[in-house]
Parts: C-alpha cells; structure tokens; sequence
C-alpha cells in the first residue's frame, strides 16, 4: 500500500466559521495505482489533492492521517513537509501554462530547482523523458513563453515526476484542453505509471467519462466527504451510492440524443459545508433517503475494494 | 461581499490610522479657521515666539501666528490636494474608460497622448505654465496640477477596462440595448469603485506633493496660505539658521502627515478590497 | 523588437515636439504684448538696456515675421544647440549656464536614483510577506515617500548643518575653494554633495521599497511560485526567482518615476543651493529670465527622454518575454 | 431563418493593427426556427468568434449574416436584440458582481419595457422563470454569489425569453456547470426548441452537441470543415479532422483502447 | 525672543582644510550682497550687471563722495573746480598706471566721457548739456558745458568708471555696452583673478597707486564676492563665519547682533543699519479723492510707521522724516518748516482732517465717501511675492481703515504693477527706486519732474504736476554744490511744498543692508568709538561712496 489515508479533516478558515471541506476521509491506494476522483463541483477534491502536498495559508489540519509508503507525512507542517514534496509525493497543476518562472530558461529552472533540493540533474534522464513526451531537447533552452500550451503542459509534467515521487497528483489538468490533446495527456500520464516514474497516482476530474479512460479506481466524493470508491468499471456499471447512480445517468455520450432518450439531472442543491448538518450530507437530495439517514452513513466495503458510505447499500 | 469589506476595513489598522489622521487634519483644516478670528497673515505682535500656551505654534519674524497659518494652511493644503487630484481623476477616468472601453482607433490616439504626458517632467512643464501665466490661485494651481497628473491614473484605468470590457455582463448589457456611455458607467465604473477611490486617494496625495513643491519654488498662490508656501517663507527668511524650527517643521510634518497618512489608508483600502492582500 | 523600438521612439518624439511646441507657444499665449510684459518683468532699470532688451527680443522672437516661420526658426535654433541668452547672467548664452549646471544635477541624480532603486528594492523584497521586517521597513517607508522632498533636504540641513555643524549647506563646492584635481577640492565636493544626495536618496528609496514590496507579494502569490513550493523548493528560491520578476514592473516603474524623481532633485537643490539646473530654475522664475527657464525645461525634457529609453533597452535586455513577444509569439 | 454567408473575422492585434489573425475563414450556415445548429471545435477554433459575430458584438471583417433574408446591418439594434439574444460560457461573470442578479431583468425593462406597470412587469418575469423552472423566491433579490451556476444560466436564458426572442446563441453555455446540473440546462434547451426557437449551440463538448442538436457545424482553425445534419456527422465524418475529434471523445461505457 | 540654533555659533563646518587652489582664509575677504546672478561681465560701462567690484575694485572713478562729510574726495583727479561758470577743470594725480603697466593719462579720461556721445551709453544725455571734453595736457581735462547742473555734474564725476583708452579704442557700439570685457584692465586696487557662477574673486594689486598717494593699503590678498542665491545661504555663511559681510537684507538680523554671533552691524542697536533709501507711499494724484491734497495729508497721518518698522522689520529700518531725504541729508531739511507743517501718526487727528476737509460717513459704514458722497475704495498694491511690503501695507490699510479710509491691500504680478504704475492706471503704490546720492537734487527730482508723460517710467509716478516746484528743483540743480546755504534756501521751500501737498508720503528709510563678522577681519564701520564711519558695503555703486574706504580699513584678526 503506498498510500494510506486516514479520516482526513482539512477546513478552511473563513470568517463566517470553518468550511468543513473534507470531513473525514479515508482510503488507501495501492502502487502503481490510479485513482480518480471525482465528484460536483466545491466537494472537496482539489481540498483532498492540496492536503495531500501543500495546505495553502487558509487551510487547517483538523485531523486524521496520512501515511505514504509507511512514512506518517506531516501535512499539517509547511517547513517539515518540505523533504517529501517532489521526492516522495508530486503534483501537476491545473495551471501548467504559468506554472513556469517565465524569466527564467526551462533547464537552468529545473536544474537550479533540482540543487535546491540537493539532487543532482541527470540530464540523459530529463533527455529520454523529453522525448518520451515528444518535446524537442532544446526546450531547455527556451523560456516558457516560448512554448505554446501543449509543450508547456508536457514540460511540467516531467518536471514534476522527474525525481520518481511515489505519488503524483494530477487536479484537473485537463479540463481546459480539447478532447484530442486531453488524450494526448491522459495517455502520457498512463505512460508515465506503466514506466514506474510515478508509483501512484491521483486523477482529479469532474469528468467521470475522462476518468474511466485512465483511472484503476475511482473515488467519487459528495460535500466533503467520501461516497463511493470501487473500480473504475464498477463505478461506472454498477454504482451503488445513489449519488454515483444519478450522477453517471446524468451523462449524455455520444450517440444520446434527447429526442431518443430525455436524461435527467440531480434536483436540488448540495449542501453548504459550513456548518453542515449531521447525517448524511446526501439525503436532501436523495431519492431513496429514510429516517437512519440522519445518521452519518459509515464508509462500508461492500464489497472487496467497493466502499459505499450509504445506509441503503450497505 | 460589501459587509465583508467593511468588517475588514473596521479591522484594519492601516485604515483605521490613516483615515484617522486624515479626519484629524482635515476637522482642523476646515473647523479650525472658525476659532482663529485673525487672518493667518495678521501680525498678532511679538516675534519669533516658539510654540507655547499663546501661539500654539510659536510665532515667525512678522508676528505672525504660526498656528493660524498652519490651520489655514491645512485647509488650501486639503482644497488643493482633492481640486488637483480631483480634477486628475476625472481626465485620468475620461481618458481610462474611453480608451478601455471603445478600443480601436481611439484608443490609440488616447494610449500615444497619455503616453505623452506620462514621460514629459510634469513639474518642469507646471514651472514654464506658471511663471508665464502667472498662476495666483490656489485653485488654478490644483487646476494645472490636475492637467498633468492624469495619464497614470488613465494607464491603469485603461488597463482594467479593457480587462473588465470583455467580461461576459458588458456584453450582455450591450444585448440588452444599453449605450456605451451607460456601459461604462454602471456597469463598468461600479466594478472598479474601489479601484478609483485607491486612484483618487493617490492622486489626492500627489498633487499635494507637487503643490508644495511650486509653493516652495515660489509660483505657490498669492490668495492664500498653504503648507507649501509656509515652508518657502521660512526658507526665505532663514528660518533655519535664525532658529526658528517651529516656522518649517510643522507645516513639513502636516504635509508628510496628510500624505503618509493618504497612502497609509490607501494600502488598507487596498487590503480590504483585495483579498490577496489581507494579513491572515 | 524593432516595432517596440519603433514605437517608443514615435512616443518619444512626439514628447518632445510637444514640449517644444508648448515652449513655442506658451509666451505667445500670454495676455498682452509678450515683449513688453516680458521687459516689465526683467527687472532692468536702464532705459537704454530695455531698450536693447526690446530688439533684442523682438528679434529673438522674430515677431514680425509669419508665425510658421517663427516656429520653424526656433527649431532651427534649437538644433544649433542655441537657447537664447540669460537675462538674469546677461549676456551669457542659456546653453553655456544649463551646460554647466547640468553636471551638478547630474551628480545628484544618477547616484541617488541608482542607489535608491538597487537598495530599496532589496529592502521592500525583504520585507514582503515577513512580519516584524514589513511592520517596520513599511511604515518607515511611507513616511519617506509623504515626505516632501524640500521638507527632508531642510531637515538635514538644519539638522546636520545648522545645529549639529557637520555639513555645509549651501554650494558645490566651498567658496575658500577653486575647482582643481586635488584631493582637498574633491574630498570638499563630496562633502557638498553628500547631504543633496542623502536626502533625495531617502525620500526616492521609500518609494521603492513599498513598491517591489507590494509586486513581491502578487510575485509569490504567482503559480509558478506556488508550484515551485510544492515541489519543495526552499523559500530563497523562490524569494530570488519573484524578487527577479519583481523587479522588472520596477525598472517600467523607474522609468515612469523619473519626472518625479528629477523634480525633487530641482526643489532640493534649491534648499542646499546646489549649483544644479533646480537652482537655476529657481533663479530663472524668480528673475523672469524665460529664455533660461525654457531652455531648462528643454534640457530636462530631452534629458528625461533619453534616460528613458535607456530604461526602454535595459527592460528590453532584462526581461526575456518583451523580447520573445515581440518577436511574435512563438508556436 | 438566420444565415451566415461567407462570414470572414480578422482580427488586428500588436500595434496599429501591424499584425492580423484570421479567427474566422468564409463561414457559411443557417439556423432555422425550432432547430438546434451546433458549433464544434477545439478551443480557439473561432466559435465564440462567431457567437459574437451573430449577436453583433463583434462587426464581421466580411461576409453577411441575414435574417429571414435581411441583413442584419440593416436593422436597428435594439430591433435585433429583441429578436436576437444571447447566453455566454460563464454564468459568473455573466452578472455584474457589485448588482443583484436579477438586474438583468431591469436593464432590459429600461430599453423595452419602459411603459410597462409593475405588475405586469413582475407576471412577465415570473412567467419567464417559470419557463425555465426557476421560482421566483428562490432567485430574485439576491446577489449574482449567492445562486448556483445552473440557477444563474437559467435567469439568463429566462431573460432572453423576456424578449419573445427567436434566436439565442448559447456560447458553451454548460461547460461550467456540474454535469448534474448540465443536463437540466440542456433539456431546458431543447424544450425551448420545441417551441420554434432556433439556438446556435456552441460546444466543444461532442456528446452534447450530439445529444441536443439537429445540424452541426465543426470548426477548425476557423474554417467549417464538416457541416450537416448531426446523425450524418456523428456517423460519416468525411473530415479526418472530425474522425480525429470523435475518436478522442472519452466515452463512459467505453474505453479509448478498446475502441482502436 | 528666542535665540537661534545654539549650535549655529559653533566652528566653522569642517570643511577640508583648503589647500591646492585655495584661498587662504586669513588673507581672504568674503562678501556677499550685491550680486544676484552669476557674474555676467567686467564692463564698467554696465554698471548695473557688472560683476561685483568691476567699478570701483577695478575700475576706478575721478572722484569718491564721501556722504558723512557731504563732500568730494579726488581719487584719480588730484582736485577739480569750476574755472568758471559753465567750464569745469580736473587736475589728475601723476605716476598711476592701468594693471598693463600703461599710464593713465588725461586722454583716457576725455575718451571715458566722449564715449557718452554713443547713444546706448547710460550717460549719454550728459551730452545734453556737456558740450566739449579737452586734455590740454596729459594731466588736465577740461569740460565745457552748455548749461552747468553742478548737482548733476557732482554725481557723474564720482560714478563714471574711467576705461583705458588704449583698450577701449575701437571698440564697437554693441562692444561697449555689451562685451564682458574678459581680463579687465583698471586702475584700480584690485586685478580680476577668477569667477565661477557663484562667485567671482579679486586679487590685490599690489603696485596700485593708492598705497602711496592716498595711503591706503586695503589688507585682504583677495576678495571673493559671493553670488547669493538666498539670505538664507548667505546667513548661513556668515554664521559658519564663511562669510565676513554680508549686504543682504537678512530678517531677523537684530536678534544676529544682539544673540552673541559674533556678528556686527553699524548700529549696535535699531535701527542696525544706515539708511540707503526711502520708501514712499506714492498716491495716484489725478484720482479723486487722492487728487486733494488735504486727502493725501490725512493719508499720511492715519499710517502707522511705527507699526511696520518693528513688526514687519523687526527694527532693522526706521521711520522717515516728514520730508522723506535720508538722515544723511539731514542739514539740507528746515526743521522750522517741518516743525510747522510736518506730520505724524494720529488716527484721531487723521479724522478731523478728514472731517475738517469735508469727507464724512454718510452711509455709516465707518468708512468716508467723497465729497459727492460717492463712495471711496483705494486700493494699494506692492508685487506679488515681496514678503516684506506685503505685509508692510497690510499695516497700512488697516491704519487707514481705522482712520475711516477705505484702502485694501493687493498683490498683483510685479508685471502688472509696474504697467499700472507706470501708466498711472493705479491708486496707490509703494515705491523706493532712489538711492542716497551727493545731492538731494536727485530726490526732488524724483517727486517733482515735469512734463508728465503718458508713460512714467522712473520718476513721478503720482503725476503730481506743480510747474513751480519743478522749477525750483531745476534751480536747485543750477546751484553750485560747494553754496550749501544756497542749496538749503531752495531746499527749504520744496519742503514745504511737499508738506502742504504730500504728493509722495514718506514711510521709512530702507537700510543699507549690512551684517559683518569679525572672526578674520576687524575694525569694520561701526557707530560706536574709533571705528571707521564709512558705508559697510559692496552695493552697486556704493564702493564709491564709501564701500572701498571701509575695505581699505580692514584689519587681520591674526595677523
Ligand atoms: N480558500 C477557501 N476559503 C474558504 N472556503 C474554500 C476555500 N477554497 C475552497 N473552499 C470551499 O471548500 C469546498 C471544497 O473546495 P474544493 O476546491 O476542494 O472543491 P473541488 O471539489 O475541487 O471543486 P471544483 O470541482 O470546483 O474544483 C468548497 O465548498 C469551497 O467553497
Ligand atoms: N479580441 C480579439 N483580438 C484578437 N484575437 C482574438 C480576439 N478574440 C479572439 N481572438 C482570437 O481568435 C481566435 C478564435 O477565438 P474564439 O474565442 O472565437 O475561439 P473559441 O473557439 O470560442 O475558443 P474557446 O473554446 O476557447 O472559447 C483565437 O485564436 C483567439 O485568440
Ligand atoms: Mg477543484
Ligand atoms: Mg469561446
């Protein structure tokens, strides 16, 4: 098991309270495993990628644990976190175009970012992965303006795996890309998994149909908290959460059309995290939702690697 | 959104002290002038008094009480800070908004000649206008003062219309029939309110920076006492070598007040609004 | 590149037609018989020198020819580097009074905005987003910037040259003194100068500080700041990497201050009697001697423009982007 | 019937105009009363290009662009906006932050409605919201940060039809939406067509153009490379770039392997 | 009063210890005062831009007046006297010789005076009534006249610079009057030495000819004039003792000499100074009310000379006499007149004479109408900016406001003021543009010359016409200068025009600026004991009439 998560709380501070954005989360990932998250929109899934390498100034460790090839990180301590970033756990980020200092040439950045963390730059390494990724070698010597998007985005996809971390997390990095070039990257990334540059990974889209493509697992999450995690086929064939089953239903594919077939949304709205209210965070909006469901819905394996948090599936 | 910017700003102590002095200033720049039954210029008798129980601020080698000139002072100080800054604003807007909003040809034309201005040594170009014209009023001061402080505030007014110009509500108010001029004021105008008060404030402070430089170099207003012109008499009549610090050093630190403290309230504002900005 | 360059050359050219067109026009624009006004003003008592004051204006001015001709004229003039004559130093030409107050100035100003800009940067970059240093560096700072300049330069005058007689303050140089190579002369114009040049630096480096504090911070808030601490990268790096971008606005901003900057350097050399073109100014202003007070105004102009496109290349070396932009933008 | 014919946008950029870009190349279609036309391509293809063009926010460089046979510079624009209107990609930047939201409302009152009484005013909006299943309690008064994106586009769409509008060009109207809220929207669409509203659908999203749409356009680099009834596109693509668009699609059932 | 700074008095600023090219303090004289721009030229011709000391440093004129005494000293002329009425002959000293080595002979002084025959020259219409120069030998000239003006001819004969005529000759017109006239060469006890734009410095002569003839020996090596560019700079060095006199108007200078500075001026106490000139209140008298001359006394009496001379001048001035001439013409004023007819400050009084001369407040607004019961709103204008008037007429106005005169003070451009003043288009203005001089002629003329023209540009500024005082001012003139009772006879009876007509009022005596140090040189003019009575001073003009004495007195500190 890389990756251990454990009731994971992280919150914002704001001045109105805190927002409970991930309120006790738990699951683990296995290496060479990709697990994609996904979920509505403000459910915490970039909450989950940030606290996993970088809680921003607003942020709050509240509890749990996080524990990566048997090492406990202190995610909650900028300064001691620092030794696991890029070595042990990585990220691309969502904004790959300006992730670069744009004054600087890309291979003095990288090289100059690699003796801070005392590594030293093995340049026939960054050379095979460059080319792997189909960028020119000379790159290295262009600044970042000099790149158009796509070459940007591949650039800071070796960057950030080129010291090997044992877990990438990839948050929603393709999401302002053309169906084409969002292959071209999901492809990339497999690739990169299937190399061992990376042990494991996390996928983070709201695109469920995109996730399927490359995730192993996928986590589906609902206002904070976890609702369904099972293999990606499971999820998307045979969801158990009525959240996850509304949600897939809710999918046009190519081929749907509404004068054949009238899909249908989820009414209503999810819940505000600020001071939610105990039980399931769902039932609001839940179809099949009962009394029990005041109660907080533990997260049950239903099945081997299925987890549902739902009093009906379990 | 707008209770959150005033639950900051009521706990912002940048704002709070800068806003705080200013008020002080400014309540006795324009309350102050009703307890001081004398003109400032009035000689009220013994000379070269420092600053105690009768003449607050002492007195210069007239006899004159220092402390009426100052609180008059504080007064055309302030009128011509807000006229000339003001009246900057103003073009700064015009100009902004225009060239933001309408693009083009126009633009253009705007851009070349706020550029114009911009690097032309706006004090050298007061000192010519002036000493030919003979400017003798604290208003035509501010007035002249506004002419040329205008094309940063226009640049950056510029700038953010044009970022705010292809935000997705102009165009719909466009759908909706509105003209531009309407566009630009309520729609456009509204969204960088806070913007234009850290503008105005700037240029407030600005114009009374160059006010006191052309007082001191002696094109100050002939109608009038300000802090400009008092630091020019003190420096012309040897107040230094006579001693006499309380004739430069007030009106110096009321102007250095005034405007530390516009920029002091100016950063708070600018916290409040700006998120990135707060202290966490 | 050479658009860019272009461009800034048009802007500047045209900066410049206009200041001497207003040059041009201004005296035209004043109410009555600019002449006579002019001689009323020049404070000659001689009726026979007002009287070669009138011709020699009139000619000066070339009234009685078409005024095109006139304008055309004055540009000629100028390129022969050919200001007029001093009223108030009579009849010594303008060009030969500017060229010799225009080191003077010169020494004030490069130093002080040189040292101002390099020192205030690194304090303001210092300062950013460190709280005991930002909650001194910056009130500091923002006293500095409301000072006004001729307040600070008549503080340390008074301070440092009246009460506590360290410094002399007035002149370039003491009168006791002729201009040589010797050491004696140059320790005593640096000790002339040293207060000038102290008070301008202060008041200037204020300013910088509170601005590269405030482009700092929108700096390491940026993504690749952001993606450079998730990486691990240590906070120097990431400290130089925003203080280099940083500073570019800074040298936009240096150019943008420049008009300001020589402004306070005029109205401090006043206050210290500098033999710079401030005092020449002011004694131009307060003689009605308008032949120098424009030729002042031309130099300072020209000069302002040259400096900034001085800053126009050196942002263009720096800062790699204006120069792959506009190069035009690559695939 | 709205047409486009030869429509051509080139934009100058750099300085003086030195440089130009041609966002949009010789665009021809037509978009008939009660039909859905969708616009796809990738992202710069010259969609929103042509969005703006049809909503005459942007003048076309060349080519004209009719309706019911006149062109639209012939007629008035506030004529044109009562037949004509518009939804755009961001529901939140849509609304003028500082406003409450539902000043979308008043500002066309302003320019159409002046006359109107209040209470005749507040019927047509509540008959408008209900169009788009919104209640009016749920969403008036309040400011654009407090509604859900989905309840924002819809006040949108319900503002357009405040106009008895014939047209609408929906500028990737969903793409910000969650995909549960997604669907409403473009059922809320489809319903609207059903009642002879003709909707220019920009998307580059494939599966939603084909789910909702009768003809569609696919744009590439500005060009319209495949244009025709949806079944024929999205079954025959003659373009290699339409293959290549379709192919990168990701499907839910499934996978991009499994497909090649 | 406060003292200044302490630490003003403290040692000179430690500037480095002047080597190389520099002067020694100790054999240094630094003045300031005179100049206000950078020295533009050494031409004596000019002598209202020349460099300071170009006349009488190094140029030097046939005779000095000496105004203590009331008489003429020959300087380069051993004596001169009137060979008759119309023909005036000048004896020059022999052995002087130009700084070339070249003698000075009779020809250079006939040369000097026939370049007036050019029209620019400022002298020029001393040819209106000169009507030939002769040098029958090399040390005789004779001047010949058409009509004598012995009081006018008095002042040329101390303030004509004579030139050297084998420089001079062939010089152009426009060389004349405009050439700097780099390298001057004098007479004089100083040789030019250098100049930078604030300063120009003088180095003795040490062959001059005075040393011997006249037995003086000025003791400073070199004379450096300091260019001003402010009193305060110019205060600031004679604090630092940078600077041993200065002939600025300093404000606040009394408190200089009474607070242990080491700084001295003439008077130990007010008014300090020695009056240079008077200051006068120049009323419009083709306006009514201002064209009454019981208006005008009544004016006179309402202001409160007092009142500026210790509020605005701090005591450095101090109040004219009734007629106005300088103290240093005091023999020349008829006390019995002025007993009779002269006037002071009495609100009161000012009043009834109001009253008396039929001005009344009809309207009770505290202020008088004409006669016509129009209402009176005289406004009195200085320029713009200087500090000093300004407030001086402020103090007027609310004299004259309290007398029930409604004056208002304005400050127009100086510009404005001169046009308005010089074309009569004003109520009342202030005035002091006439110096001391030999004569008190000159002063007389100042307040009576006729014809009135349509522009007044020196003289006459109220327009007050009296054809008979302007003919005793032309006789006065006509009068020899050695027949004093002649002179007072005439004297006597313009004053008492003046007192019954006040077509001027006189305010107070601006002074002759002038503050010294003792730190490097002593035994400066000063009223008290032995000291030297000559003018402390460097002004324009005035080295001739005393300035050069006072430097040639100077003695080391340390010898
Ligand atoms: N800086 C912040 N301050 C306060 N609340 C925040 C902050 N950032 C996020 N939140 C709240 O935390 C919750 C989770 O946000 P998060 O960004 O993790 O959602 P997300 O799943 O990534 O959504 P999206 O799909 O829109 O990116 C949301 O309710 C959001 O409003
Ligand atoms: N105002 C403008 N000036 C210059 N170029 C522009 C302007 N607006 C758009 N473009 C360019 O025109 C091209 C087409 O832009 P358009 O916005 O129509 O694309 P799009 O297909 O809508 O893309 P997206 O899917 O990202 O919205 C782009 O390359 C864009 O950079
Ligand atoms: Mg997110
Ligand atoms: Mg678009």
């Amino acid at each position: 098991m890389t990756l251990e998560v454990d009731d994971l709380r992280v919150y914002y501070r704001t001045l109105k309270g805190d927002v409970q954005a991930l309120d006790g989360v738990s699951f683990g990932l296995r290496d060479g495993e990709i697990l994609g998250l996904a979920g509505e929109s403000g459910c915490g899934k970039t909450t989950l990628g940030k606290a996993l390498i970088r809680l921003d100034g607003r942020m709050k460790h509240v509890g749990g644990s996080v524990t990566l090839d048997g090492q406990v990180l202190p995610i909650g301590d900028d300064v001691k976190m620092n030794p696991y970033r890029f070595k042990q756990v990585s990220l691309i980020p969502q904004y790959s175009m300006s992730a670069m200092n744009p004054t600087r040439k890309i291979g003095r950045m990288v090289r100059e970012l690699l003796e801070s963390r005392r590594e030293k730059l093995d340049l026939d390494e960054l050379h095979s992965r460059l080319d792997l990724v189909e960028l020119p070698r000379h790159v290295l010597g262009k600044y970042p303006i000099e790149l158009s998007g796509g070459m940007k985005q591949r650039m800071v996809m070796v960057i950030s795996t080129l010291l090997n971390p044992s877990l990438l997390i990839a948050d929603e990095i393709t999401s302002a890309l053309d169906v084409s070039t969002q292959k071209a990257v999901v492809t990339t990334l497999k690739g990169f998994r299937d190399r061992g540059f990376v042990k494991s990974m996390i996928f983070i889209t709201h695109d469920i149909s995109l996730t399927n493509q490359l995730a192993d697992t996928i986590m589906v999450m609902y206002a904070g908290k976890l609702a369904e995690k099972a293999p990606a086929s499971t999820v998307v064939n045979a969801p158990k959460h009525p959240y996850t089953q509304l949600l897939i239903s809710s999918l046009p594919e190519v081929g749907v059309r509404y004068a054949d077939k009238r899909l249908t949304g989820i009414p209503g709205n999810p819940p505000s995290l600020l001071k939610p209210e105990p039980g399931c965070r769902f039932r609001d909006r839940c179809p099949l939702a009962f009394e029990k469901c005041a109660e907080d819905p533990p997260p049950v394996e239903v099945e081997k690697d299925h987890v549902v948090a739902c009093w009906k599936a379990a | 959104m707008k209770t959150e910017a005033l639950y900051f700003a009521v706990r912002n102590t940048k704002l709070l002290v800068g806003a705080g002095i200013i008020l002080v200033l400014l309540g006795i720049g324009v309350i102050g002038p009703f307890f001081i039954d004398k003109p400032p210029t009035e000689y009220v008798g013994m000379q070269m008094q420092p600053p105690g129980g009768e003449y607050w601020l002492g007195t210069n080698t007239f006899g004159q009480d220092l402390w009426a000139q100052f609180v008059h002072g504080l007064r055309t100080t302030f009128l011509v800070g807000a006229l000339g800054g003001g009246i900057a604003a103003v073009i700064g807007m015009v100009v902004g908004f225009l060239a933001g909003y309408k693009g083009g040809w126009i633009d253009e034309i705007l851009n070349m000649l706020t550029n114009i201005v911009l690097v032309l040594p706006t004090l050298a170009v007061l000192f010519i206008l002036n000493a030919y014209i003979g400017v003798r009023s604290a208003g035509m001061q501010a007035l002249f003062i506004g002419l040329t402080q205008w094309p940063w505030a226009a640049r950056s007014i510029r700038a953010q219309t044009f970022s705010l110009r292809g935000r997705d509500f102009v165009d719909l108010a466009r759908l909706s029939g509105v003209g531009s001029g309407r566009i630009i004021m309520r729609e456009i105008a509204p969204n960088m309110s806070s913007y234009l008060l850290l503008t105005f404030i700037l240029l407030f402070g600005g114009s009374i920076l160059i006010a006191s430089s052309l007082d001191f170099i002696g094109l100050g207003p002939t109608d009038a006492v300000s802090l400009g012109l008092m630091l020019q008499q003190a420096h012309q009549w040897s107040a230094m070598h006579l001693g006499l610090w309380w004739w430069f050093v007030p009106p110096g630190a009321g102007i250095t007040l005034i405007v530390g403290a516009l920029y002091v309230a100016n950063v708070g504002l600018d916290e409040v609004f700006n998120p990135k900005l707060r202290e966490l | 590149m050479r658009r860019y360059f272009g461009r800034k050359l048009l802007i500047y050219g045209l900066t410049f037609f206009m200041a001497v067109t207003v040059n041009w026009l201004v005296p035209r624009l004043m109410p009555g018989d600019p002449v006579a006004s002019m001689l009323a003003r020049a404070r000659v008592a001689q009726p026979e020198a007002q009287e070669a004051l009138r011709v020699y204006y009139n000619n000066l001015f070339g009234f009685d020819l078409p005024w095109w001709q006139q304008y055309l004229n004055s540009w000629g003039s100028l390129f022969r580097g050919d200001f007029g004559i001093s009223l108030w130093a009579f009849p010594t030409p303008v060009a030969d009074l500017l060229t010799r107050a225009v080191p003077y100035s010169l020494a004030l100003l490069i130093p002080s905005i040189l040292l101002s800009w390099v020192v205030g940067n690194r304090l303001g970059a210092l300062a950013a987003r460190r709280k005991v240093l930002d909650n001194t560096v910056l009130p500091v700072s923002y006293v500095l910037t409301a000072t006004p300049y001729l307040w600070l330069a008549a503080l340390m005058a008074w301070g440092f040259g009246v009460v506590w007689g360290i410094f002399p303050v007035a002149g370039g140089y003491s009168f006791s003194m002729t201009p040589s190579l010797t050491w004696a002369f140059l320790v005593d114009l640096f000790w002339h100068w040293l207060l000038p040049f102290a008070s301008l630096f202060l008041v200037a480096l204020g300013g910088w500080a509170i601005g590269m504090r405030n482009v700092i911070i929108y700096e390491l808030e940026s993504d690749y700041a952001n993606y450079m601490s998730a990486l691990g990268a240590p906070q120097k790096l990431i400290r130089r990497y925003a203080f280099r971008n940083a500073v570019l606005p800074q040298i936009t901003g240096l150019a943008l201050q420049l008009g300001v900057l020589v402004a306070g350097a005029l109205v401090t050399e006043i206050v210290f009697s500098y033999p710079g073109l401030g005092s020449l100014i002011l004694a131009a202003i307060q003689n009605k001697d308008f032949f120098l007070l424009q030729g002042a105004f031309l130099f300072i102009v020209l000069g302002v423009l040259i400096a900034n496109f001085i800053i126009d290349v050196v942002y263009v070396i720096v800062d790699p982007r204006t120069r792959v932009g506009m190069a035009g933008a690559a695939a | 019937m709205l047409k486009l014919d030869g429509v051509t946008k080139v934009y100058r950029i750099g300085a003086f105009g030195g440089q130009t870009m041609t966002a949009v190349d010789d665009a021809g279609f037509e978009i008939k009363p009660g039909e859905v036309v969708s616009l796809i391509g990738e992202s710069g293809s010259g969609k929103s290009t042509i969005g703006k063009m049809v909503l005459r926010l942007l003048p076309p460089t060349s080519g004209t662009i009719s309706i019911d046979g006149r062109d639209v510079r012939s007629i008035g624009r506030r004529d044109y906006y009562r037949k004509v209107q518009g939804v755009f990609q961001d529901p939140f930047s849509s609304y003028n932050p500082v406003f409450k939201a539902d000043r979308v409302f008043a500002m066309i009152r302003q320019v159409y409605f002046k006359g109107v009484p209040d209470k005749e005013w507040t019927a047509k909006i509540e008959a408008a919201l209900d169009a788009v299943r919104l209640s009016p309690g749920a969403v008036l008064n309040k400011f654009p940060h407090q509604l859900s994106g989905g309840q924002l586009q819809r006040l949108l769409i319900a503002r357009a039809l405040l106009l008895d509008i014939e047209y609408l060009v929906a500028d990737e109207i969903i793409s910000m939406l969650d995909a549960s809220t997604r669907i409403d929207v473009l059922n809320l669409l489809a319903d609207l067509k059903q009642r002879g509203l003709g909707v220019l659908f920009i998307t580059h999203d494939l599966a939603l153009g084909n789910y909702i749409s009768e003809r569609t356009v696919v744009l590439h680099k500005g060009r319209i490379v495949e244009y025709g009834p949806t079944d024929a596109v999205f079954e025959q693509p003659e373009h290699a770039y339409t293959r290549k668009l379709l192919a990168s699609v990701p499907q839910l059932h499934t996978k991009w392997e499994d497909a090649s | 009063t406060p003292t200044p700074a302490p630490g003003a008095s403290a040692p000179a600023a430690p500037a480095p210890a002047a080597e190389g090219g520099a002067f020694p303090r100790n054999e240094t004289l630094y003045t300031s005062g005179t100049q206000w721009g950078p020295p533009a030229n050494f031409n004596p011709i000019r002598e209202w831009d020349s460099a300071t000391g170009t006349k009488g440093l190094v140029y030097e004129t046939l005779f000095h007046f000496d105004p203590v005494a009331g008489k003429l000293n020959p300087w380069l002329a051993a004596s001169g006297a009137w060979v008759d009425d119309t023909t005036y002959e000048v004896k020059l000293r022999p052995n002087i010789t130009w700084s070339d080595g070249k003698p000075f002979t009779a020809e250079d002084v006939k040369f000097t005076f026939e370049l007036g025959k050019m029209e620019t020259i400022p002298y020029h219409n001393l040819w209106n009534w000169l009507s030939a120069v002769e040098a029958p030998d090399a040390s005789t000239v004779k001047f010949t006249f058409s009509k004598a003006n012995y009081q006018q001819w008095d002042f040329n004969i101390y303030s004509r610079s004579i030139v050297p005529k084998h420089i001079w000759e062939g010089r152009s017109e426009k060389d004349v009057l405009d050439g700097i006239n780099e390298n001057p060469v004098g007479t004089g006890a100083y040789k030019y030495h250098s100049h930078d734009q604030d300063r120009v410095a003088w180095v003795k002569n040490d062959t001059w000819w005075g040393k011997a003839q006249l037995n003086l020996d000025p003791k400073p090596k070199y004379i450096v004039d300091i260019v001003n560019s402010s009193n305060e700079v110019a205060m600031g060095l004679l604090l630092q003792k940078g600077l041993d006199l200065s002939n600025n108007f300093l404000p606040g200078a009394a408190n200089l000499v009474t607070g242990n500075f080491g700084i001295s001026t003439y008077y130990p106490e007010p008014p300090y100074m020695l009056s240079a000139n008077t200051a006068w209140l120049v009323p419009n008298t083709t306006k009514k009310p201002l064209n009454d001359a019981a208006f005008r006394k009544a004016l006179a009496t309402s202001v409160d000379v007092k009142k500026i001379v210790e509020g605005v001048y701090g005591n450095l001035v101090k109040p004219a006499s009734p007629t106005g001439l300088l103290p240093q013409w005091d023999q020349f004023v008829d006390q019995a007149v002025v007993g009779q007819k002269g006037f002071a400050f009495d609100t009161d009084k000012a009043k009834q004479m109001l009253a008396s001369a039929g001005y009344k407040d009809g309207n009770g607004d505290g202020m008088v109408e004409n006669k016509d019961g129009s209402p009176i709103a005289l406004k009195l204008i200085v320029p713009a900016g200087w500090t000093d008037w300004m407030e001086a007429i402020r103090v007027i106005a609310t004299g004259a406001k309290a007398a029930g005169i409604n004056v208002e003070a304005e400050f127009p451009d100086y510009n404005a003021l001169v046009e308005a003043r010089n074309t009569g288009k004003f109520d009342l203005v202030i005035n002091n543009e006439r110096q001391l001089s030999n004569s008190p002629y000159t002063y007389f003329e100042y307040v009576f010359q006729l014809p009135v023209q349509a522009q007044q540009n020196t003289v006459n500024f109220g327009r007050y016409e009296n054809e008979e005082a302007w003919k005793l001012v032309q006789q006065l003139d006509g009068t020899k200068t050695d027949d004093i009772e002649g002179m007072k006879k005439v004297a006597s009876q313009l004053e008492g025009i003046m007192l019954d007509e006040m077509p001027v009022i006189p305010l107070w005596y601006n002074g002759l600026w002038s503050q010294v140090s003792s730190s490097v040189w002593k035994n400066w003019p000063s009223s008290e004991g032995s000291a030297p009575k000559s003018a402390p001073t460097m002004w324009r003009n005035w080295l001739e009439l005393g300035g050069f004495e006072s430097l040639a007195a100077l003695q080391p500190v340390a010898p």
